[in-house]
């Protein structure tokens, strides 16, 4: 998995938690509810869709 | 403008149009269709009767005629004018007229194609 | 007349349609948010034939979104001033006759219909000529010049097309044909 | 230094501490031992012939540790992408005692993994932290200004105002002074010190004597003090020469007839040319006075013994005269003017002095800010090729963006500007951003996110 800078990972996180939270597909097997800290699993399993463009 | 950019566009013949429209309304005999795509296709039924290949092949054979524009091949190709006075129509707004041989010239190559 | 034409324009894929396959949820957006709808440069987006290619997909502060740019292929419709079209009559009141020409109407205003006076009869729903007796009534088929354009973008039903059968070579179909066989004739 | 190799090189090869100095005070190094035999080296070293064999054994081995050898070490820390303190720091302990070479390399690869954990992530806002913890600290500055290290009379001006000074790269500092290292041949040789300190402190006729005015004749006598002429080296007959080529006064000068004292007689017969010629005679200040000896600038010469050596403190600055005196050490001496070092030495030396010139102020006060903060400051200073002022008249006010120029200073008269010549900003900075609502390029807000492809559900 890429490594992120502190400020990639908070915003990768925060639009994740945030598409969740808008009724986006979870893409990991957890019964959790909040959606920041499914977005956490999630980017712990890295799995998250998202990724970030360095110019 | 509710579209960010045009890129390019090309004329189409009613035939070539009608063709994408009866292509649209079987990808998607699903949902109902709206009212100017339903208003598209009658219209384009009841008035076009060629094959959009065939209306490709009339407009190459008109644009090779001097004094033609590929715009104007595509509106003969869409009227398929029988007489005179309706190829004068459709040359109303150009600034160059016609004269009696030109005009049958394409009424021939029109006759061709009915 | 009808335009085939390339078109680049942004899509947001709200979140909630994520998970479904990328370029069937692109499409259908585009035809939800451009078919039907009127550009003045452009015309009338008829149908969205096929996407091209869709670019990368951005995410912005604060909006679930994702936003992408996508080049994708459309039918335009596009009346010209001075176009010569066919139509059939789909409505007729006092003031006139209303064509459909494609995916949107014009209208012959009854001044515009022929030479001599016309009068309505609203009985049956027809516009009479009163020396030729001809009459014009729905469903008839007719060959007209588009003299004015007014498209609005924000209510399609509001464009307005004006159309004239004053000119050699217009009007119904049987009338021309008359005409035709009258000047053989002679 | 040498003793000091041998002994470590002894030690790698299992010789014991205290033999290992015993060999190294009789002189003899790891080459010479391979030459000798059991019995030589025992007299040399005073121990019994078997030690000596023993040690000329072990001598002539391989050390024992498949140490990596020193040459390649040094090669694969060059290599790291690490500041050089650090490759430094690495070089010294690794060569304290031995390693193997696994253990060598999980040295360096934890270092380069602790390094890039401590790195400041880009799109860190480190102007503002630099910004803050360098101005917080400056609350908490006393105003004063006292001695300068220790040196009784030399004042100079510290804390905030300081501070303020070299952020405004102001061409001269209010109290310039200069520390001036000697050379060998000086440094420990006070009378030489003291002669060198004359021919850099700047003598005006004041300092040499008191000056008489004899209004009846018309004339001013300098009565010579011995004693001063002597500290400074200098004869009478120089006194008068340099009166005549500096001052240029249409007077005749020449020396009385006791021989200890110059009068001066302006030609002209007037009192106020008399009053003239007294003005320039006693002034000291650089533009008018007449300079005897030193140099023009340096107004006072301290000396101080300090550790093993003699220096000179001076209050007012001239790097370009003194570097050139001879007994001057160049390379250790400096001043607190920066715009000097910065025509003398070079953008770089200036940026390394403003860094200096602040970890010094601040450090006096107590106060400890990170050298990194000061160094960014002093790049942002530098970078252009020369020292330029951190407020609008500086780097502020070049910035490129129109907004923030204006919400900086003279808010009216920028957008006026602005909008005369149509300029365009292109809402790259902070505070542009924040003018109009937008998220700022910095820490998150500079991050660009992309979508990739939906994956499938994992466990």
């Amino acid at each position: 998995m890429k490594k992120f800078t502190k400020y990639e990972k908070a915003r990768i996180i925060g639009a994740r938690a945030l598409q969740i939270s808008m009724g986006a597909p979870v893409l990991v097997k957890t019964d959790e509810m909040d959606p920041i800290e499914i977005a956490l699993l999630e980017f712990e399993k890295g799995v998250i869709p998202i990724t970030v463009r360095r110019k | 403008m509710i579209v960010k950019k045009v890129l390019s566009e090309e004329m189409l013949t009613l035939a070539e149009a009608k063709a994408i429209l009866m292509e649209v309304r079987e990808e998607r005999e699903g949902e109902e269709l709206s009212y100017e795509k339903r208003k598209a296709i009658e219209h384009a039924e009841l008035f076009c009767h060629m094959d959009a290949a065939r209306s490709r092949e009339l407009v190459k054979e008109l644009e090779t005629l001097e004094k033609m524009k590929p715009e104007l091949a595509i509106r003969i190709a869409d009227i398929l004018p029988e007489t005179r006075d309706e190829v004068r129509a459709i040359y109303a707004k150009e600034r160059f007229t016609l004269t009696e041989e030109e005009l049958d010239a394409i009424l021939d190559i029109v006759n061709r194609y009915h | 007349m009808y335009f085939k034409t390339r078109l680049i324009n942004t899509v947001r894929v709200p979140p909630d349609l994520l998970g479904c396959e990328l370029d069937l949820v692109i499409k259908d957006l585009l035809c939800e948010s451009l078919e039907g709808r009127i550009n003045k440069k452009l015309g009338m987006i008829v149908v969205i034939i096929n996407l091209v290619e869709i670019g990368e997909g951005k995410i912005l502060t604060g909006d679930g979104g994702i936003y992408y740019e996508t080049t994708f292929d459309a039918l335009v419709y596009r009346p010209q001033i001075q176009e010569l079209v066919k139509g059939r009559v789909v409505e007729i009141v006092n003031f006139g006759a209303f064509v459909e020409i494609g995916p949107m109407d014009g209208l012959v205003h009854v001044s515009q219909i022929s030479d001599d006076f016309i009068s309505y009869d609203e009985k049956n729903g027809r516009l009479v000529c009163r020396e030729s007796n001809r009459a014009i009534s729905v469903g008839d088929g007719l060959m007209a010049r588009i003299v004015a354009v007014s498209l609005n973008e924000t209510d399609p039903g509001e464009s307005k097309i004006g159309l004239t059968m004053r000119q050699p070579a217009l009007g119904k179909f049987e009338w021309i044909e008359e005409d035709r066989r009258r000047a053989e004739s002679d | 230094m040498a003793k000091h190799d041998t002994i470590r090189a002894l030690l790698k090869r299992g010789v014991s501490e205290e033999l290992a100095e015993k060999v190294a005070d009789s002189g003899l190094t790891l080459g010479d031992l391979k030459g000798l035999t059991a019995s030589e080296l025992c007299k040399k070293i005073s121990t019994s012939e078997e030690i000596a064999a023993e040690i000329l054994q072990l001598a002539g081995s391989k050390p024992k540790k498949a140490i990596t050898s020193e040459t390649s070490l040094k090669s694969k820390i060059e290599q790291l992408e690490v500041p050089r303190s650090v490759k430094d720091a690495l070089i010294k302990r690794l060569s304290e005692r031995e390693f193997t070479p696994t253990q060598i390399e999980r040295i360096l690869r934890m270092t380069i993994e602790e390094y890039e954990r401590i790195k400041i992530d880009p799109c860190e806002a480190v102007g503002i932290v630099a910004a803050q913890s360098i101005g917080e600290p400056g609350t908490q500055m006393t105003m004063r200004t006292f001695h300068y290290a220790g040196v009784a009379e030399i004042y100079v001006t510290l804390g905030l105002p300081r501070i303020i000074e070299i952020v405004d790269a102001r061409k001269t500092p209010s109290t310039p002074m200069m520390v001036i290292k000697l050379n060998e041949e000086y440094r420990n040789d006070k009378t030489k010190a003291h002669a060198l300190a004359s021919r850099i402190e700047a003598t005006y006729p004041s300092h040499l004597g008191d000056i008489v005015t004899l209004p009846d004749e018309m004339l001013i006598r300098i009565e010579i003090d011995e004693s001063a002429m002597e500290k400074r080296g200098l004869g009478i007959d120089d006194l008068i020469e340099k009166i005549k080529g500096q001052g240029k006064f249409n007077a005749d000068i020449d020396l009385d007839e006791d021989g200890k004292s110059i009068n001066i007689r302006p030609k002209e017969y007037s009192y106020r040319s008399l009053l003239q010629l007294r003005g320039r005679l006693t002034s000291t200040n650089p533009s008018s006075g007449i300079l005897i000896a030193g140099i023009k600038d340096i107004t006072r010469v301290v000396i101080r013994h300090e550790g093993d050596e003699y220096t000179l403190y001076t209050e007012g600055s001239a790097l370009k005269d003194v570097i050139r005196i001879e007994g001057v050490d160049g390379a250790r001496t400096r001043t607190n003017n920066i715009n000097e070092i910065e025509n003398v030495l070079g953008i770089e030396a200036a940026r390394n002095a403003i860094i200096n010139e602040m970890v010094n102020t601040l450090g006096e006060q107590g106060l400890n800010v990170d050298i990194r903060h000061l160094m960014l400051v002093a790049d942002m200073m530098t970078v252009d090729g020369e020292v330029k002022q951190i407020g609008r008249h500086g780097i502020a006010g070049e910035k490129a963006s129109i907004l923030s120029r204006a919400a900086f200073e003279v808010t009216v008269s920028h957008l006026l500007d602005a909008s005369l010549y149509g300029y365009v900003d292109e809402l790259k900075g902070v505070t542009e951003n924040v003018i109009v609502g937008q998220p700022i390029k910095l820490g998150t807000g500079d991050v660009e996110l992309v979508a990739k492809p939906y994956g499938k559900v994992v466990d």
